[in-house]
């Protein structure tokens, strides 16, 4: 039984120097709540992994604003002033890796691969440092696996065992981070009884989620 | 004809029946605007859509239906919707028949530059280099020059999106197509001359001598 | 739009000597009325790519009883005389395959990657003559990637622009296999009109559906 | 007690509440009849479920929802349906908390054999090496000897399932647990002795002078 636990419980579980993977596309899909209070607790030294760092006030801006995350892993930041300033100064370490490539990775560390190779980056600046491994004549990049202490992840529905549901284009990268999160805590929009969610419609098992933030509302 | 409309007016065209296309931002999202709705065209996201569609009605926008922008869109019917790794699976797996993109610059070898400058911010490559590496057909559709610099070029300066040819590429001036052989104009835009390409254009070009021109059918 | 064809049309569609994924597991999830057709049909030299072999007149059964298949990949055929006996008289050519490195094999397929590192098998017969990559300390067998010219699989519902859905335990190997055969031929338990399965409850797009088998009865 | 019963009953006392568990057919398939349903634990089936509850009462089975032997089962509430590539990523990606199962053989260092014997038939290895290399936990859940002879050796002489060391083996003589020194005999059975165990097993077994013996309650 998974309980549900408050929003302070969850910051506290999240120690300075985490690392965290995030959730979500463009401010859609991303646990808001969590990241308000990770912000507003002050937290130092966070590594993130996000597909994109949305704007300044949306996504994962507030963690920017608040100067609590010391690297980045990210596919795009283009669109958030506080990131490319603080890229800029040099207080923010940025590692840049291709959209599908950086989800392949969370997955393999998710579902235990060593890695994956994929076409994307051959040839380009990604390649550099990795290993090119050669399959029918066929260049690949070995990418390796990305897991993170904490996935922090958004839903739509929750039942009390953990069960999932994503609403449309909201889905995105977070059922692949609920595999990779070594603890994941969810944040969905609505905690159900167990069973509301039909088996074929959970798209998460609760056996992997850790924690579930209860409404503070 | 403003130079946009028409670069997304003769990339439509090469749009085919029934199948997957992703429209990078800028030029490329207005080829959707020339397409005919009974197509059976199929709009894919990169955030996890299959079947996009318009911007939805006022008031009738959903915080769980945005597309790879972040912008409100609405479903068309058969949309479906897909996971990150669901999404790229399809890019990188051959599955989606065409991506259209803008570029910086391209080069006679078809080998696009579309992601960084050096020296300069870079906001990151997001979905572009899978995209131009997985999908079946690349189309660059973009403006012929920038800032009064060629942006078709004997060799790209700038570093690769990937080391895939792209298939076509479609300016205001003209539609260009890199073969083994080098890079081909086979089409001129209508009251454009073969002069003022060839002086508008860095790279060599193959051509006939007397190139067709383009319909764009308005 | 994918016009549903007859189950003869599709059976047309496959020749002597093709490779053929069949989805299910122990007979459940699989097209069967393809199955019967095609061992009706009198096909040849198939290759056939499945999880199992179900038993003697279940799941891919029949393709055996027929002799259509020279050679078959598979994780088990531990319950199908007709299976054993081919094996061992020389006709069957078989290949083991651990089921979650076959699964993922499959998936590497559909979605391009050029191979997946994985931890099963290392240390076993099965990493007789592969690659062993080293990754953290820690060995991995690299597995290439599986495709088929056919994806025969099964679901749910199917509607008029060929998306899919599946129900419980029939899922398993259907949509991996959607995504990895060059056709892909569905043979649904009902097809329903356009908007009927919601977006969030299609778990394979129309997209990858190349052919419907309409229903005979 | 019946042999089986015993162990069955002796790996139960293994489950931790609230986990995710995976038994192979056999032996282990009984252990799911001595837990207590209020534990929260969670049954996983390869062919993609999680949750998987009892054979349904007559004429409630449904062909879509089956175990991994293609049995009809039910669902508990909180159950799921996953695919297979899901399935087997919960298991190599170390998010199933144990698996038990059947042997061939087992040796000194842990190690399991249990999909094939040279020269025999071999059905295939199924999961069996995915959840031997991925389980969080691994038990062996078999009768001590087969046929007269011994299954715990020294060394296995069958092709191994994998080269990860097993956490515990339970037979209905003892329970054994290998570590980096070697095969541990932690408990006996009860009216086993020492003796009787160590006439049994080929492997050299480290044990204190006075084996506890094994509850089982009942």
């Amino acid at each position: 039984m998974h309980l549900a636990i408050s929003l302070h419980d969850a910051v506290d579980l999240i120690p300075d120097g985490a690392s965290v993977m995030l959730s979500g596309f463009m401010g859609v899909g991303v646990p808001d709540g969590i990241v308000h209070a990770l912000a507003e607790a002050g937290k130092k030294d966070l590594t993130l992994i996000s597909n994109d760092t949305a704007r300044d006030t949306s996504g994962p801006g507030p963690l920017f604003a608040a100067h609590c995350v010391k690297k980045l892993i990210c596919s795009h930041m283009g669109l958030n002033t506080i990131v490319q300033a603080q890229y800029a100064s040099g207080e923010l370490e940025v590692e840049l890796v291709p959209q599908g490539t950086l989800v392949e990775r969370i997955r393999a560390a998710g579902v235990g691969l060593g890695g994956i190779l994929t076409p994307t980056g051959v040839g380009t600046l990604v390649a550099e440092g990795k290993q090119i491994i050669e399959v029918d004549g066929k260049e690949y990049l070995l990418e390796l696996p990305l897991s993170a202490d904490f996935a922090l992840i958004a839903a739509r529905s929750c039942d009390y065992v953990g069960n999932l549901s994503y609403m449309l284009t909201a889905t995105n990268f977070n059922p692949i981070m609920a595999l990779a999160g070594r603890t994941v805590i969810c944040e969905p929009e609505e905690i159900v009884p167990v069973g509301v969610i039909p088996p074929d419609a959970v798209k998460t098992p609760g056996v992997l989620v850790d924690h579930v933030i209860r409404s503070t509302t | 004809m403003d130079p946009k409309a028409l670069i997304a007016r003769r990339v439509a065209q090469e749009i085919e029946p029934n199948t997957l296309v992703n429209l990078g931002i800028g030029i490329p999202t207005l080829v959707s605007d020339y397409l005919d709705e009974d197509m059976g065209v199929f709009f894919q996201a990169e955030n996890g859509a299959v079947g996009m569609g318009h911007r939805p009605p006022e008031g009738m926008s959903d915080r769980h239906l945005t597309d790879a922008g972040g912008r409100f869109v609405s479903f068309v019917p058969g949309a479906s919707t897909i996971d990150s790794a669901f999404s790229f699976g399809l890019i990188r797996g051959g599955h989606l028949d065409l991506t259209v993109l803008g570029a910086l610059q391209v080069d006679e070898a078809g080998h696009l530059a579309n992601w960084t400058i050096p020296g300069q911010y870079t906001p990151g490559m997001g979905g572009a280099m899978d995209l131009v590496t997985g999908a079946k057909k690349v189309i660059v559709a973009m403006q012929h020059r920038a800032k009064g610099e060629a942006k078709i070029l004997r060799e790209c300066t700038l570093p690769l999106t990937s080391q895939r040819r792209v298939d076509l590429i479609v300016t205001e001036l003209g539609v260009f197509k890199p073969e083994d052989d080098g890079l081909h104009l086979i089409e001129r835009a209508p009251n454009v001359t073969l002069e003022m390409i060839l002086a508008m254009t860095e790279a060599r070009l193959i051509h006939a001598a007397d190139v067709p021109e383009m319909h764009v059918g308005c």
